[in-house]
């Protein structure tokens, strides 16, 4: 099967520290990978170096067939990041934010909306400026603008906090789409009862490292056997 | 290209018109330092009418510092860089979106000036011509070289102070070229002020290509 | 390569006990040698500057002050110029050694301006009168100056070191292409309202000893500059040095971690 | 007074070049104490130029001069509050 991801002893600096000291790792297509472990793990680290921003100093990462050694902005448009950050204007509206990041990444109008109503973000709120709203309110947003980029890798850091049962439930309604058309997903979380639900495979990160890659999630999971 | 440099700047121009920081305190406090300067100066003596384009063109510079902080720093606020990396706009429209949005609202700002200084500091307007040429390269150059350094200082912690110490002495060169330009063009000699223009056209031309080719290392490392 | 090797080599070019602190220093053969030429240039640029050349025909004694201001303003502009070269080289290849030169270059230029305005102040109060008058001159020295103290100070701001440098090489690169309008706008503003300047332009027909002098002190001014660059390049090396945690431990001492953890 | 001024240009200009040649040597001394000597590679061969020193090192030393070049793109928490990016 196609694999996604890529890792080879990658080593990533944030500053002159490691936080990533030497990453073998396997996502194939399609599966859904829960990475858990510590806070200052690497977790966050991992996630934002598959997504082309941050520096790799050694090892090989090869993420949707691009080098990223090589090229670094090669596959941010095919990425999509949910981080701590929200990524949002706070000046604009709503729907104002979401037809700018979706007309940036090569989207339509219509996206906007669309994934705002997936996301059960009521039209009330679409005129409404980012600044008065609240942070699950905030995290809804964000969720959907990066669905709006129809990423073809979900790079989702801890996505369920913040948010109510209702929203817990969308954002694994949504991954679990995402994983039936195609898309492969990775999660990081503490919430591992929640996580483990929807990933076919856990896999644990200690100080910089990958630890443990075999715990298949899923009876029914069609996650194949880890081969890091 | 062209598209993505219209979003980057309608994006600008509709924060702009949401929040009204330009409006409501980079306009006032430019009005208030060409006040300050007929404080200054004796206006009855004609200190005042001698020095109008120098005073015009250092209120444009110190607010341009101000407009500039403003417009970086939204772009520095929460995650937003990781955000304009990750949709893979080329660094280069994002630089020239940004500058096309600094020069309509410099434009503006020099606007209500001119209509201030005409009714303060009881200035009659010769050389038109000229004179929209000089400003309009003058802002131009203002906003290629302030992108660059607006967005190099907007996640720095001392961004508020780095700022001026770095634009004003690149400005320079356009403050003595726009004054003295100016100056030969109230007085209704255009021939030597053409030669100021053709200066400052060269300053911001030069910074446009400097800005665009640069702005890729700016975004990515620094 | 070996210490061991190192230490020999040092052994051979100075004395018993400078082995030992030759090892704690940033000078080396070759810059030691350097550093005696440049000192022999500035005793020949002192006794000719300020003793056999004779007075200028126009300048008077004051030529004793362009014999400073000229290298000065020279080493200067080429401290700029490899600043810019090294800012480019250092976006290009983003190695530390493009950083350190772009750097070091910056602020040894930084210094010789500063010291190529008092010059020229020093000299203006005896030509004019006044310590300060808008010359050309003096007044693109000014705005350059304080154009590259604004480099210096994007580079004092802590961050990790690739990010400095991606910093400092972006602000080098800018200043340097302002360079030539400064002097374009400067010259044209002074030039409008009154006539040229003589500071700064040699005298073509400068010639025995006063052109010896001058030509010396160039030499010297280049050969200090020079010296400047490399211990300033190797005090600024043994910085990140002191700072850096070599890679491989930090990995290892990472890895280590993972057992505090329980594996 | 005119060769006052004379003699202040060449004290001046001499004491601040010399001074800061000066500040360098003490720096260096300073420095090369808290650095191993087979790290300072003018000590190694110094008829080489610092070019060539530094290139060698790149290559030589994995951890020191070329992931330097490569390192992270924004302060973070290993730096702590040492400034730079202030939206982390």
């Amino acid at each position: 099967m196609q694999k996604i991801v890529e890792l080879r002893s990658a080593v990533a600096l944030v500053g002159r520290f490691p936080a990533l000291a030497g990453v073998d790792l396997d996502v194939h297509a399609g599966e859904v990978v829960l990475l858990s472990g510590h806070n200052g793990a690497g977790k966050s680290t991992l996630l934002r170096m598959c997504a082309g921003l941050v520096p790799i100093a050694s090892g090989s990462v090869i993420v949707l067939g691009e080098d990223l050694r090589r090229n670094r902005s090669a596959v941010r448009r095919r990425v999509g990041l949910l981080g701590h950050q929200t990524f949002l204007y706070e000046d604009l509206s709503v729907i104002e934010n979401l037809d700018f990041w979706s007309r940036a990444t090569g989207g339509e109008k219509d996206d906007g909306r669309a994934a705002l109503d997936r996301l059960g973000v009521a039209p009330r709120l679409h005129e409404v400026g980012v600044r008065s709203l609240s942070a699950g309110q905030r995290r809804r947003v964000s969720f959907a603008a990066m669905i709006c980029r129809r990423p073809e890798l979900w790079l989702l850091d801890e996505p369920h906090a913040g948010l109510d049962s209702a929203g817990r439930d969308t954002v694994d309604d949504l991954v679990n789409e995402a994983a039936e058309r195609g898309a492969t997903v990775l999660v990081v979380s503490h919430e591992l009862d929640r996580a483990e639900r929807i990933a076919t495979r856990h896999v644990t990160i200690d100080a910089g490292v990958v630890q443990a890659g075999v715990a298949t999630c899923q009876p029914d999971g069609a996650g194949p056997t880890d081969d890091s | 290209m062209i598209r993505d440099i219209l979003l980057i700047a309608g994006k600008d121009l509709r924060i702009e018109g949401r929040s009204r920081i330009g409006v409501a305190q980079v306009l006032p406090f430019a009005l208030l330092v060409l006040l300050l300067f007929a404080f200054a100066l004796d206006p009855d003596r004609g200190v005042l009418q001698a020095a109008t384009p120098g005073l015009f063109w250092v209120t444009v510079l110190f607010a341009s510092v101000l407009a500039l902080q403003r417009n970086f720093g939204i772009e520095a606020e929460d995650g937003i860089i990781d955000a304009l990396r990750l949709s893979g706009i080329a660094p280069a429209s994002i630089y020239l979106g940004k500058v096309l949005a600094l020069i309509v609202q410099l434009a503006a700002l020099e606007l209500v000036l001119v209509a201030a200084v005409a009714v303060f500091y009881n200035t009659d307007f010769h050389g038109v011509p000229l004179l929209v040429a000089i400003a309009a390269a003058t802002t131009v150059g203002i906003a290629a070289t302030g992108s660059i350094y607006g967005a190099l200082a907007a996640r720095l912690r001392s961004r508020d102070t780095i700022l001026p110490l770095l634009i004003l002495p690149l400005l320079a060169p356009v403050l003595i070229s726009a004054t003295r330009g100016s100056e030969v063009a109230l007085r209704g000699e255009a021939g030597t002020g053409w030669s100021w223009a053709a200066l400052l056209g060269l300053f911001a031309g030069a910074y446009l290509v400097v800005g665009a080719v640069l702005f890729s290392p700016l975004l990515e490392d620094a | 390569m070996t210490p061991s090797n190192s230490a020999s080599d040092t052994a051979t070019d100075s004395a018993p006990t400078g082995s030992r602190s030759a090892l704690t220093s940033t000078s080396s053969t070759g810059s030691r040698a350097l550093g005696a030429a440049a000192l022999i240039t500035v005793a020949l640029g002192i006794v000719y500057g300020l003793i056999i050349s004779p007075p200028d025909a126009k300048l008077g004694s004051t030529v004793r002050i362009i014999y400073l201001h000229v290298p000065t303003v020279l080493a200067a502009y080429l401290a700029f110029i490899i600043t810019a070269v090294g800012s480019a080289m250092y976006l290009f290849k983003k190695t530390e050694f493009w950083d350190l030169l772009a750097s070091s270059a910056a602020e040894i230029g930084v210094i010789f301006f500063a010291v190529t305005i008092i010059d020229g102040a020093l000299w203006g109060k005896v030509t004019w009168g006044v310590f300060w008058r808008w010359e050309p001159r003096l007044t693109t020295s000014a705005v350059l100056l304080l154009m590259y103290i604004g480099y210096l100070a994007i580079r004092a701001l802590p961050a990790d070191p690739h990010t400095r440098a991606t910093r400092s090489a972006i602000v080098g690169l800018v200043a340097v292409v302002n360079i030539p309008i400064v002097h374009k706008a400067v010259d044209w503003w002074r030039g409008i309202h009154q006539g040229q300047t003589v500071l700064g332009t040699v005298d073509p027909n400068m010639a025995g000893n006063q052109l010896f002098a001058m030509y010396m002190s160039m030499l010297a001014g280049i050969l200090v500059f020079v010296w400047l660059l490399i211990h300033r390049f190797r005090v600024g090396y043994l910085t990140e040095r002191t700072e850096d945690v070599a890679l491989a431990e930090a990995i290892e001492a990472r890895r280590l971690e993972n057992v505090g953890h329980g594996g | 007074m005119t060769n006052f001024y004379i003699a202040a240009a060449w004290v001046i200009t001499l004491g601040v070049v010399g001074g800061y040649a000066l500040t360098l040597v003490i720096r260096g001394r300073r420095l090369s104490r808290l650095v191993p000597a087979e790290r300072r590679r003018w000590m190694a061969d110094a008829s080489r130029d610092v070019d060539a020193d530094t290139a060698d090192a790149t290559t030589a030393d994995f951890g020191s001069v070329d992931n330097i070049g490569q390192s992270a793109t924004r302060s973070h928490a290993a730096h702590g509050g040492a400034g730079g990016a202030s939206h982390v």
